[in-house]
């Protein structure tokens, strides 16, 4: 288990305030904030590039906050996959078993070995410079994996990677680690990765560690309206909660539990379904709304709703955007489930 | 960049380029030129054992301070590529001092520095080509160390290599044409210098002394042989390490 | 980067960047040292009619030197930066020609070239200055208009401004910091020749000469006051400089 | 009117390839296209920074192919905003105003006058480093509209700025359009500014204009298959077509108008619609598939399915795919209406 507790460093533009969390063997943890959190920062710090100013690193028991970085046994898988640009990928790969003095026939078959498990046998007399943005990606965690760490530090692995070769690589990937047994932490912005990838999640706002947990607890439910916001939640509305219900401006809102006094409650804007009459179903929120603005965003449309003087967004297909006929004036019904509407007080 | 049928600008501008180019070129073909036509005086020179003599010290002197330079200079340029420390700037400013300080000054103040020790010896030639020459490997290396992504460093101490086996095995190798190339200017530089060498050790001659001399004593002819002879060295080497750098950054 | 506590690979490299800084800084500080001791001397140096004839004789053709290096240099340092053309690395090699040329052969060379209608004279020692000087300011005006964004020419041309409008509104504005760095390199380096000078001309007499002068005929000692004044002359314009763009590039 | 006519040039990676197209006085028009497909190479061309190797360029029946950039009187603003760095914001605005030689009472008038439009009074004494990004794009475009021009070029206008002040000027855009009587060529590779400024609309592909025509005519027609898949028909399938009928592999597809022999459909992702039931509907499409992989992006689900063995993908809202519980394996029912469907003949 690796744990940081209260870890504290600035570092040009970016600082680490009061970070602390556990990644246990076996975790795919998922370090999700957006870009200037400083996530780069802390996967430095746990690689032991840098030294905290303040707070702990256990590992595995023992504190290694000060433990220089080649005696830690981690790899580390920087954003630009920083390949030895000198060396051709076997060198490169080879690099970490060279420093451990084994004998050529040892390093020849460990580096055939992880080579094959990765998929890029055919590669290891190419120059790094001549590789893809997927291959050179698979060459940097081959080279990481090849000290027998059972430890990967991933920075942003897909960032770079089209959007095909990210698939592929996140299917990957997740045999790798069965396979090879690893527990794995990997920093991104991206909630695809995190969702197809994460076991845990912690979510790095502004050089804080805000919220850590299972990704299906995190996702469904933010601990704060920081996280709500960043996690795609559109719709945050204040208003005076009395039991089951919330009066905001007005108009009313069904909360999934009961909850007094003023609170703050978030909606995401693809949980808003629109329709022209009032449907009978198991939504237990039917507000009456104005079409403010219409947008397409790529197929898809983000209309904006007024529903008594609050504003509301949902994003709805073109096709049922076409078959309502949204226009601005148009009025209809935005509905939502109680369970959809996550709670915060204020 | 675009073609126009009246580009006035580009045209003035090149005509002025062409002025410099001519000024630089037109001395060094007038040299090679006029030796060519009295071929007899060179392979003369080539006979010359005072001529021969200087130019083994010119090599000799010049090879060493070379080398002290890149073992002084190599380490100072990755200081300052990489790590941050009081007084940078300032040292900084210290290694480009040499370069602005008069020739004739740097002979006196090294004598009086290292006293009359260093008078017409070898020794003296060769702190005087390492005091001119040094900011030149020292600039260059930083550079080089400057333009080494430090991500590859880092994986490489992740990958449980010590700072000094990542300087070895990462920083050095991929930085080795900025300080090949500092190298190469700094030897340039040792076998130009005359001023200062003069003023510390007028013996052992070396080959631009030798160049000084002839031409005080017996004149701009008598001088011209050996003045090519040291240009062509000069120019060889220079020319040869371009097409070098060259052909190592295509195959990199 | 890292505090450790047996960081030996630091200490290592401190220690011989130490060894260097030293180096260049202890004969600057013995020739100070021993002139402040010794003020008397420095205060006979500045009445002595030869040398501030020659202090001036330097002043006047560094500056004239440099003025021509700009004039001659940053156009070419323009079309090396904007311009594609054939030979454009030929004529890079042919800008750096001079740095590699040893001192006593520049002045053979120009003599050989001009013959001896600038011997002895103010153009000689102003066209000496000038062949040692211009690629520093070719190269740092090169590298001064490579940084600025060609989009911004784009933009200022299709704002109604004519090329040679661009460059002197927008190109050489934005490139100024390098220019001028370049021009200062280029006058220390003109003031520092002696070499070549003493070749070409040996009158009228410059303060860089002098030092030689006096060394040759009155010993290590008188000529330390003269020394003292040329350096403390370069080494104040550098460091004023140094300063001026510091600020410059505060304001920016 | 903005004229060119089989224009052909190349520059670094980039080319054009005959590139031919009209705007018209007035258009908003819009070249839309993946980044490397020499959108920025067109605009300089247009600029006159470059010049074309082949082919003409003609403004209001003039040849003006290889007039110089400071005679066409285009407004520029490249994607950097290449603001000048050594000028305040009144210098920048002002400058092409001085190369006119105006009278400095005028310069102040016409610099003031567009500076209220687009509402950058306060900033005229700022230095363009102390700007933010959305800041910047007004200078530059009030830079460019100073010197009098009614015709503007703008290369990804909104590529480095956030959302929410894409927004903003993407509605004030259309304002000083109208306002200004301007004529815009608008470089993009964003959807969704095509949707929401753009009359016209011409594809950009390998250097060739692919397709030119008003927003709506592209969007749903597009002329061949590489237009069709980077505008997003993520299902392009091939079959013999028998009048109204297509089949593919033994699917039956029915086709928004008769065709014969093979053909290509495409069917955007988003159009298809995924039901448990097979219900009764004006879709004329209802084929039955099962669900192969789902793949949460941000929020909404993209669900690749099985038809009989072709391969199809559909788009949809997170509350729908918990509605019908769609996960590997499940049976369902894929429908979409004839309309969505797009043919090219092979």
């Amino acid at each position: 288990m690796l744990e940081l507790q209260s870890v504290y460093r600035s570092w040009k533009d970016f600082s680490l305030n009061d970070v602390s969390f556990k990644v246990y063997e076996g975790d795919y943890f998922i370090v999700l904030g957006p870009s200037g959190a400083g996530k780069t920062l802390l996967l430095e710090i746990i690689a032991g590039i840098f030294f905290p100013y303040r707070g702990r690193i256990i590992w595995k028991g023992k504190d290694i906050t000060f433990l220089e970085p080649e005696k830690r046994g981690f790899a580390y898988v920087p954003q630009n996959y920083a390949l030895f640009p000198h060396m051709t990928v076997y060198e490169n790969i080879a690099y970490g078993l060279e420093i451990r003095k084994l004998s050529e026939d040892k390093i020849s078959n460990v580096v055939k070995n992880i080579a094959s498990v990765l998929n890029i046998e055919h590669l290891l007399e190419r120059r790094p410079s001549t590789l893809s943005g997927g291959e050179a990606q698979r060459v940097a965690i081959a080279r990481g994996l090849a000290i027998g760490s059972k430890f990967l530090l991933l920075d942003e692995p897909f960032a770079n990677l089209d959007p095909s070769t990210t698939s592929r690589l996140i299917l990957e990937m997740k045999v790798w680690k069965r396979e090879l047994g690893l527990t794995v932490i990997h920093v991104t912005h991206s909630f695809e990765e995190a969702l197809l990838l994460g076991d845990r999640v912690g979510v790095m706002l502004d050089g804080r560690m805000s919220q850590v947990g299972s990704v299906k607890e995190v996702f469904s439910n933010p601990r704060d309206e920081n996280i709500a916001s960043f996690l795609g939640f559109e719709n945050i509305i204040e208003g005076m909660a009395n039991g089951e219900l919330l009066e905001a401006n007005g108009v009313r809102i069904v909360l999934p539990t009961r909850y007094f006094g003023r609170v703050r409650i978030a909606v995401r804007s693809e949980d808003i379904i629109l329709s022209e009459e009032p449907f009978r179903s198991s939504l237990r929120n039917m507000l009456e709304a104005t079409v403010v603005d219409v947008m397409d965003i790529g197929g898809l449309f983000k209309v904006t709703l007024d529903v008594g003087g609050l504003t509301l967004k949902a994003l709805v297909t073109r096709s049922s955007a076409v078959e309502i006929g949204i226009q601005p004036g148009k009025k209809l019904f935005a509905g939502f489930k109680a369970t959809a509407v996550h709670v915060f007080e204020a | 960049m675009n073609k126009s049928k009246r580009d006035y600008f580009d045209y003035l501008f090149a005509g002025i380029g062409s002025v410099l180019i001519a000024y630089v070129l037109y001395p060094i073909l007038t040299l090679f030129g006029e030796q060519i036509v009295d071929i007899g005086s060179l392979l003369k020179a080539f006979r010359d054992e005072v001529v021969l003599e200087a130019l083994r010290n010119t090599l000799f002197t010049s090879l060493i301070s070379t080398f002290l330079a890149l073992i002084l200079g190599v380490p100072l340029g990755y200081l300052l590529a990489k790590r941050e420390f009081k007084g940078k700037a300032l040292v900084q400013g210290i290694v480009d001092l040499p370069v602005v300080i008069p020739h004739s000054v740097v002979g006196i103040m090294l004598l009086l520095a290292f006293s009359r020790r260093i008078l017409d010896s070898y020794t003296g030639i060769i702190m005087v080509m390492l005091f001119v020459s040094v900011s030149f490997v020292v600039n260059s290396s930083r550079d080089g160390f400057l333009a080494v992504d430090p991500k590859l460093e880092y994986v490489a101490r992740s990958l449980g290599a010590s700072k000094i086996r990542v300087f070895f095995t990462v920083s050095l190798p991929i930085a080795f044409h900025s300080i090949a190339t500092g190298g190469v200017m700094a030897w340039a530089r040792a076998v130009s210098e005359v001023g200062a060498i003069m003023v510390v050790a007028y013996y052992p001659k070396t080959a631009q002394v030798v160049v000084m001399e002839y031409f005080n004593n017996y004149g701009l002819a008598a001088s011209r042989p050996i003045a090519v002879i040291l240009m062509g060295l000069s120019l060889g080497a220079f020319a040869l390490l371009r097409a070098l750098i060259g052909r190592l950054s295509k195959s990199a």
